[in-house]
């Protein structure tokens, strides 16, 4: 399970690191509303982390305290990736270090059209899939490239949303419910996605409502309630331990 | 009591208590001391701190509710003034009438102007207002000279009517007062070397805003006020949830209109000349300020800002290179030269520069404005007795 | 009465512009008041006190009082200026309110004053109307007025122009405007001008090029611009930027005019003035002891000369003063009937009449010209003419004044 | 004749035919689900039923009388509600003033100036927000501001705000995306229970299969902007047609 | 027809004024949301450098006169600027004389510079703070800066005049068959409006051929996300505010010549350059410079004799009266995007 991480080697830290990415002792807050109550663990090169929780758990807020974007502030506490201290900075540098964060309102760019949406993507390095690429994986948003993204159907603003993370040369992709509001076939697609990604090697976070979806997919998985974890182990764990399920998944 | 929430009853209270002992608490210095400078206790000001404060609460009505930004308001408060006058040459020196007039006239202007308006929404509405605004300012200063006075303003003469109030006896103007109690009547009290001045045209004023104040606390905790608030944050949802929202902004302009005819009328009052200048723009952009200054969508801040701003521009612009030689008459000689150098870019004629400087240290130091900042003194203040272990409950600091 | 002295001291209000476009016309008078309470308590070199007609002053302050002052902002706006002037009368018991920079300034101070019973000796105020049809009895007027600029102008306009002229009036849009140009109008075409147009401009205006083009075409020859401040020194900066006076219209050299001038806006109007004509009510280099003693005394203080407005504020303060000592009284109404026909000289523009039926005072008149080759930065302004009394005076009922009454003098409570 | 009529609603954007010639007739007190891939149209046809857009042609007809032309207020005052596919909220308001203000709406119409009384002695209509928010388990966050809810619960307040004007028709647009599965339950618990208690009709849209089979009566499947089939659940599940455009095989 | 013309002249280079201002009024205000009251005070630092510059250029060593008086009967002090000493007398003067085109040199860094310490220092920390907090705080920031140039420089209006060959005026009647002298268009304002047609030109391609456009007003309309795809917006948003500053200030110093500089003269333009942006549509600038034309035009067209006389006022409200009509026709001004500050 947990690993402490040994720190005091100072920035030698790299060669003691315990995982690809690791969240040690996270303690983050909105204005005054303590959220995430020091929360630690480790994910590996190339493994799919599952998150889950029931609403307002503390999922997203930990999500975007790992991208770090200003709320909420992480207080104390450690995020390393790929032997970088991400705790040291902020968003956009987090992000050309490998962070792609999918949010959960899908955050589509208003007054830009579709192309444009992932052509910001873009402008910063490292950059990832080509856009015509992308298309081919949502042959949908390619049909619309001249469209408002706004103006997208809920379904397809989640695609451009995923596309759009994709478009950027991420080490870390953190997915906060990328299933929602899509049809099952879509979601059979983009679950082709993920084991492609993850076969390129890519780590991936997933946040989900639908555990069983997200567990069948992931290697791991990491249980939050109120702001703490409650279970970290592999996934079959979860899947197979009945009481675990219906008391934080109630499944 | 009241009708009102115990902390709203509460705030009324001290508010009205501030108000009664105005001529106290703003004559706290000795007459003939070095800060009796900065005294603000004198009819003039004591009656535009109340007026302006009922300004900034109607103003704040609208934008603080509603979140709708009128940058068009003082064009109310011209009208307001306008009419009042024009009630005291015509009718009878009587405020009552007056104020009644000004309340009914700029109530008119707002539903017409309002409705135009509320056709659009964000900055394009604030556009809207303040291009009606300039209108009105640029023609009452020009074309309309013969109802406005134009550059001069609209002031009362000999030759008035004044129908109601009968032959003329003396060859000077009457003033305007409620029922033979003349507005600009004061008594003075001497207590050792502090005088105090009590105003009759002050506590007409200050009863007034004192109902102006009650009604707004009504407003603010009533369904209406609800709904105000809900257009701020939706509009969307609140169509889709069956409610017509253009009645109710409407509804909350023209209120705030009234208002700020009220205090255009209560200006007349006091003073009855009604200059053009009150409907330009700056004039607009001051109860703006005044309302951010105070803080916008709380009951108390934008009377705050009022009397803030207002004290500035009566009391820092008089103070001129003589007076500060005489306040740091102490120091030795080079260092008294220094220091009024160094002090007298900010004083009198440059009154103007610390206010801008108190602009930007208030939104930069407290966002949210001075009630703001008096929340936070509160806070600390009872962070104390939570520190100490005592069940002290977090309750919100009243607005 | 109101504010009556009772200490050893008595305070005056010195209501000036310090913020807004007229801030250094303002910084001006107040220096001049400044130097006036000096001499008035007997420091400095007592300037105009020892050329002053009247020897009532003996420089021991008012009535053996000495002066204190206390001053405003009238940001040039009405109201404000109401505000600040009810601040000295209210807090700082001012005794005699002074100063202004603008016609709408002093009127509606003027009008407070007689309400409240203090004195008001105005500033610079130039419109028709502050002795006209809004004369109050407590407002006294010591500076020239519209129809006087116009009676000035006039004789030197037809003789250095002709009588054959077709005049196009630019007026700023607010009463000043309006009655400068009836004056002008009136005046010039007394003399056989004619009036070719006339075109009213907002006071908000600062590009004026759409009100000049149109003059190309007209048939106009002269072009007045019955504009002050600001609104004078742009329109005439683009006046000359439209080479209207390098034209020639109707055989003749185009012209312009501008019936009221002051060293201030000649200054900012730089260059364009050169050779351009107006009226002003005092100059600096007025050659009579009486300026000299001013010019002396100003400049050895604050290191340039004094300018129109600072010269009528000041001689405002002594002829208050002057008149507290002969009434001997402090009392609004025993002032106002010191002052009432009130004759003296030594104040600059040689021998002056207060009237008493509007309290306006009679003077000579100065016709000025923008200097061609300025020496400094102060002496922008060269005198033409002189012009007497007798003609710029008009019988009190004259229709550029009529309306409005006195009424009677208010001692206040 | 059911309670809603739609007939032959077309609506293009640009090139995009967003519906072709929908017909739809949902009978009242039933509940009818909407299905269809992503950028069907599904929420453009709601966005016609509610006034957010005027169909370029077409009617439709709810309990008699014509919606179209009308104005969003005045089509929930005729007995219309929505729950939109991303919630809309009150942000800056707190959580019982959220389901108060629909309150005030169906109890005093589009209009009604109440600007003396205070609210606090609203108590009916405080009773019957504060019932409305426990029946959706929100209730011991009612003085929390709406913006600051977790998703999940943005969700849930929507759906209370649309329950508590006691709409004839209900129209929900993915309701439980997003939400925890065990609040999915209990929102299909709900439904049912308010549906079993009072006449109302609810036109439902969702991806979740769990959710459609569970409530609804009659199906009806839309794809590129027009129906594909209507029918009962049963035999929806087992149409190859829809199977291939929508289900998948994970169905 | 002549007079019809000269207006639309007089119209086209008010506009340019109005667009010049506007436009860089847009780059902050529409494209990056803060509401700049302090942006006519930018304009009048501008015209201020042109005066510095100018003062600069005269700098001069004093001797006494013994032969000449001053008005006080001293020897009169005699200035004589370093430029003619060190240049020669005529290269000295000719110097003096471009004060106002080489002002343009000079302000491109000063204005610049005070962008940039404006938004690192101040406007940055306004991004997401309410409208009304912006307005309090730049407009408390435009009364400190006026108030600065009033202490130095005083309230009064400083004659800057444009180099002696743009004086006078060009007969632009006779280049299309009317009459010598029916239409004349001084030389300056001709230079004005080429000036304005080239600052609004390269801003245009600055914004149109790169992607530093797409990605301000996607930082506008979202940071958050933007920031999420590796992208430093504020880093942008100074150097747009660096930009705008430049064009405000560019706007100022060669408005200079035109009508004298004073401190207040921002504030006079204030008003007018947020009507001129609204009217054009929040986020355009196409529109912004559009809607700066046409109200130059139609404030031209108002101000003609024959308007005035059947319509008496009718110049006193012109532009407010077609900002009101264009709003109410057109929900988002001329060319404006929807979403930007309709809340
Ligand atoms: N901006 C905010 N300010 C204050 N509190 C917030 C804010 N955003 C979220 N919270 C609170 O933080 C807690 C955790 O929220 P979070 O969004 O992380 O939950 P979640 O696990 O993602 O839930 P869901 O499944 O509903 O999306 C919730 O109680 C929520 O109310
Ligand atoms: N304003 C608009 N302009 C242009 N196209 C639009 C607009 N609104 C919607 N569309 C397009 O119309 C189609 C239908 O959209 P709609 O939102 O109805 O889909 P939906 O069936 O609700 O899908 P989802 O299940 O993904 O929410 C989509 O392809 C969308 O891109
Ligand atoms: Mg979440
Ligand atoms: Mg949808």
């Amino acid at each position: 399970m947990n690993v402490k991480p040994d720190f005091s080697k100072g920035k030698n830290y790299a060669e003691t690191a315990p995982a690809f990415l690791s969240v040690w002792d996270m303690h983050a807050y909105y204005g005054e509303s303590y959220i995430v109550q020091g929360i630690s663990f480790n994910v590996h090169e190339g493994e799919i982390l599952a998150l889950l929780g029931r609403n307002g758990a503390g999922k997203t807020s930990t999500l975007r305290a790992i991208a770090r974007l200003d709320s909420p502030a992480i207080t104390h506490g450690e995020v390393w990736l790929d032997h970088q201290p991400l705790h040291l900075k902020n968003s956009h540098q987090a992000a050309q270090l490998g962070i792609g964060l999918v949010p959960e309102d899908r955050r589509i760019i208003s007054g830009l059209t579709v192309e444009e949406n992932l052509q910001l993507a873009q402008i910063a390095p490292p950059i990832g899939w080509s856009i015509e690429r992308l298309y081919d994986l949502f042959p949908r948003l390619g049909e619309r490239r001249k469209q408002e993204g706004v103006t997208l159907s809920g379904g397809e603003q989640q695609m451009l949303s995923i596309a759009r993370a994709l478009a950027r040369d991420i080490k870390v992709l953190l997915l906060d419910e990328p299933y929602e509001g899509l049809a099952p076939v879509i979601v059979d697609e983009i679950e082709k996605t993920l084991r492609l990604i993850k076969e390129q090697g890519i780590t991936t976070v997933i946040v989900e409502q639908n555990a069983v979806r997200a567990l069948e997919l992931a290697d791991r998985s990491v249980i939050l309630d109120t702001g703490t974890i409650v279970f970290d182990g592999s996934a079959a764990e979860v899947l197979e331990n009945k009481e675990l399920r219906e008391e934080y998944l109630a499944i | 009591m009241f009708g009102l929430e115990k902390k709203d009853t509460t705030l009324l209270i001290i508010v009205a208590i501030l108000t009664l002992f105005a001529p106290f608490l703003l004559n706290p210095f000795p007459e003939g001391s070095g800060m009796a400078q900065f005294n603000a206790g004198y009819p003039d000001l004591m009656q535009r701190f109340v007026i302006f404060g009922i300004f900034a609460i109607g103003f704040n009505i609208l934008f603080g509710l509603t979140g709708y930004l009128s940058f068009g308001h003082a064009a109310f408060l011209g009208v307001g003034s306008y009419s009042a006058v024009w009630m005291f040459k015509l009718l009878s020196m009587n405020v009552i009438p007056a104020i009644l007039l000004a309340m009914v006239v700029s109530g008119l202007f707002a539903v017409v102007i309002g409705f135009i308006s509320l056709r659009r929404s964000g900055i394009y509405f604030s556009i809207l207002t303040l291009a009606f605004a300039q209108m009105m300012f640029a023609l009452a200063y020009s074309v309309l000279t013969p109802i406005t006075g134009g550059e001069t303003g609209l002031q009362l003469a000999l030759s008035d009517p004044r129908v109601l109030d009968g032959a003329r006896l003396s060859d000077n103007i009457p003033v305007p007062g409620l029922f033979g109690l003349e507005m600009r009547d004061s008594t003075r009290w001497a207590v050792g070397p502090w005088v105090f001045t009590f105003n009759v045209g002050y506590y007409f004023c200050a009863a007034i805003m004192l109902a102006a104040f009650y009604l707004a606390i009504r407003i603010f905790r009533s369904p209406f006020g609800m709904m105000l608030r809900a257009v701020k944050s939706n509009q969307q949802r609140m169509h889709y949830t069956g409610l017509n929202t253009r009645p109710y902004t409407l509804a909350a302009f023209v209120i705030s209109g009234m208002y700020a005819g009220l205090a255009g009328g209560l200006m007349a009052s006091m003073d009855p000349l009604a200059g053009a200048e009150r409907m330009f723009w700056t004039a607009s952009g001051e109860v703006v300020l005044m309302t951010i200054l105070g803080g916008a969508g709380t009951l108390i801040g934008p009377v705050l800002g009022a009397g803030i701003i207002k004290y500035m521009e009566n009391i820092l612009s008089k103070i001129n290179a003589e007076i500060l030689y005489g306040w740091f008459a102490f120091l030795p000689d080079g260092l008294q030269e220094f220091v009024v150098t160094l002090v007298y870019p900010f004083i009198g004629k440059g009154w103007h520069l610390t206010l801008g400087l108190i602009f930007m240290a208030v939104v930069i130091f407290l966002p949210g404005g001075l009630v703001e900042g008096g929340q936070r003194i509160g806070r600390l203040f009872r962070r104390k007795p939570a520190a100490q272990g005592k069940d002290a409950k977090a309750k919100q600091p009243a607005e | 009465f109101a504010n009556e002295p009772t200490g050893s001291t008595v305070t005056l209000g010195f209501n000036v512009p310090q913020s807004g476009p007229y801030a250094d016309e303002g910084a001006d008078e107040l220096r001049a008041y400044e130097l006036a309470v000096e001499h008035l308590n007997g420091e400095g070199d007592g300037g105009m006190m020892g050329t002053f007609s009247s020897k009532a002053l003996q420089g021991n302050g008012i009535l053996g009082k000495k002066v204190e002052y206390v001053t405003g902002d009238t940001q040039t706006k009405s109201d404000a200026a109401r505000a600040s002037a009810r601040s000295m009368i209210e807090k700082d018991g001012a005794i005699m309110i002074t100063g202004g920079s603008s016609s709408g300034v002093a009127v509606a101070v003027q009008a407070l004053c007689q309400e409240a019973g203090i004195i008001f000796m105005a500033g610079l105020t130039h419109s028709n109307d502050t002795t006209g049809k809004d004369k109050r009895a407590n407002g006294f007027r010591h500076f020239f007025n519209s129809y006087m600029s116009g009676a000035a102008l006039a004789p030197v306009l037809a003789a250095n122009y002709g009588t054959d002229r077709k005049a196009y009036h630019l007026t700023a849009d607010y009463n000043w405007g309006y009655t400068t140009e009836e004056a002008i109008r009136a005046s010039t075409e007394a003399m056989g001008w004619e009036t070719v147009g006339t075109v009213l401009t907002p006071l908000t205006q600062t590009d004026f090029s759409s009100y000049i083009a149109p003059v190309l075409q007209s048939d106009a020859d002269v072009l007045v611009l019955n504009h002050y401040g600001g609104n004078m020194v742009n329109s005439l900066t683009n006046a000359v930027q439209f080479g209207l006076r390098d034209r020639m219209a109707n055989g003749k050299q185009f012209e312009i005019v501008v019936p009221l001038y002051s060293r201030l806006m000649a200054r900012g109007a730089g260059a364009n003035v050169k050779g351009i004509f107006g009226s002003t009510n005092w100059h600096w280099s007025l050659q009579d002891e009486a300026s000299q003693a001013f010019v002396q005394s100003f400049g050895t203080k604050f290191g340039f000369p004094p300018s129109q407005a600072a010269h009528t504020c000041y001689v405002q303060t002594l002829l208050y003063a002057d008149a507290v000592e002969r009434a001997g009284s402090f009392a609004p109404c025993a002032v106002v009937e010191a002052l009432e026909g009130f004759e003296f000289d030594g104040l600059g523009n040689g021998p002056t009449l207060y009237r008493a039926e509007d309290h306006q005072c009679f003077k000579d008149v100065l016709v000025v010209r923008g200097k061609e080759n300025p020496t400094s930065e102060f002496d922008l302004l060269e005198i033409v003419e002189v012009t007497p009394a007798e003609q710029v005076t008009y019988a009190p009922d004259h229709p550029q004044f009529a309306g409005g009454a006195l009424g009677s003098c208010n001692n206040g409570a | 004749m059911g309670i809603l009529e739609v007939k032959g609603v077309n609506k293009r954007f640009g090139g995009l035919q967003a519906l072709g010639d929908v017909n739809l007739s949902v009978a009242e007190n039933t509940v009818h689900a909407i299905i269809g891939p992503n950028g069907a149209g599904k929420s453009t046809l709601l966005n016609c039923l509610v006034g957010k857009l005027l169909p370029d042609t077409g009617s439709v007809m709810f309990d008699g009388q014509s919606v179209l032309g009308r104005k969003p207020y005045q089509i929930n005052q005729m007995g219309i509600s929505r729950v939109f596919q991303t919630p809309e909220i009150f942000g800056d308001l707190t959580v019982l003033e959220n389901v108060m203000i629909p309150c005030f709406a169906s109890r005093d119409g589009a209009f009604r100036m109440h600007a003396i009384e205070s609210v606090f002695s609203e108590k009916t209509m405080m009773d019957k927000a504060l019932t409305m928010l426990e029946d959706v388990n929100m209730a011991d966050k009612r003085h929390m501001h709406a913006a600051s809810l977790s998703r999940g619960d943005k969700r849930r307040l929507e759906m209370a705000m649309c329950l508590v004007q006691d709409p004839k028709l209900l129209l929900l647009d993915e309701p439980t995306a997003g939400m925890a599965r065990a609040d999915t339950n209990n929102t299909i618990e709900l439904l049912k229970e308010i549906k079993s208690k009072r006449d109302i009709t609810m036109c439902i849209i969702e991806h979740d299969m769990h959710v459609v089979f569970s409530l609804a009566d009659r199906i009806t499947v839309l794809a590129q902007g027009t129906p594909l089939v209507e029918d009962a659940p049963e035999n929806i599940k087992g149409n190859p047609k829809v199977r291939e455009a929508y289900l998948g095989e994970s169905a | 027809m002549d007079a019809i013309i000269l207006q639309i002249l007089n119209g086209l280079d008010k506009g340019s004024a109005y667009a010049l201002i506007a436009l860089g009024l847009t780059l902050i205000f529409g494209t990056l949301g803060v509401v700049n009251f302090a942006h006519g005070a930018l304009f009048m630092i501008g015209a201020f450098c042109a005066v510095t510059l100018s003062r600069i250029l005269t700098l001069s060593r004093t001797y006494i006169d013994d032969t000449q008086t001053d008005f006080l009967g001293r020897p009169l002090e005699v200035k004589v600027p370093y430029a003619h000493d060190w240049f020669g007398p005529e290269t000295g003067a000719m110097i003096i004389d471009w004060a106002v085109p080489l002002a343009i040199l000079f302000a491109i860094p000063v204005m610049i510079l005070i962008g940039v310490i404006m938004e690192r220092g101040l406007i940055k920390h306004f991004y997401k703070r309410p409208h009304a907090d912006q307005i309090l705080v730049t407009f408390g920031l435009a009364i400190v800066l006026q108030e600065i140039i009033k202490y130095y420089y005083g309230a009064n209006p400083i004659p800057t005049p444009a180099p002696d060959v743009f004086r006078g005026s060009f007969d632009f009647g006779v280049l299309i068959g009317f009459e010598p002298n029916s239409i004349i268009y001084p030389y300056w304002r001709l230079v004005y409006f080429a000036f304005a047609a080239v600052i609004i030109g390269a801003v245009f391609a600055f914004l149109q051929f790169t992607t530093f456009g797409m990605v301000v007003r996607a930082g506008m309309a979202d940071r958050e996300t933007v920031g999420l795809l590796g992208i430093n917006i504020d880093k942008r948003f100074t150097i747009m505010f660096g930009i705008a500053a430049a064009v405000a200030g560019l706007a100022g110093v060669m408005y200079a010549p035109i009508n004298s500089p004073n401190y207040h003269m921002g504030m006079d333009f204030l008003v007018l350059s947020f009507v001129v942006v609204v009217v054009g549509g929040m986020g355009s600038l196409p529109g912004a410079v559009l809607a700066g034309f046409l109200l130059g035009i139609v404030e031209s067209f108002a101000s003609m004799k024959e308007v005035t006389s059947i319509l008496p006022g009718i110049n006193q409200v012109i532009i407010y009266l077609v900002a009101i009509i264009i709003l109410l026709t057109r929900p988002r001004g001329l060319m404006g995007r929807k979403g930007v500050m309709e809340d």
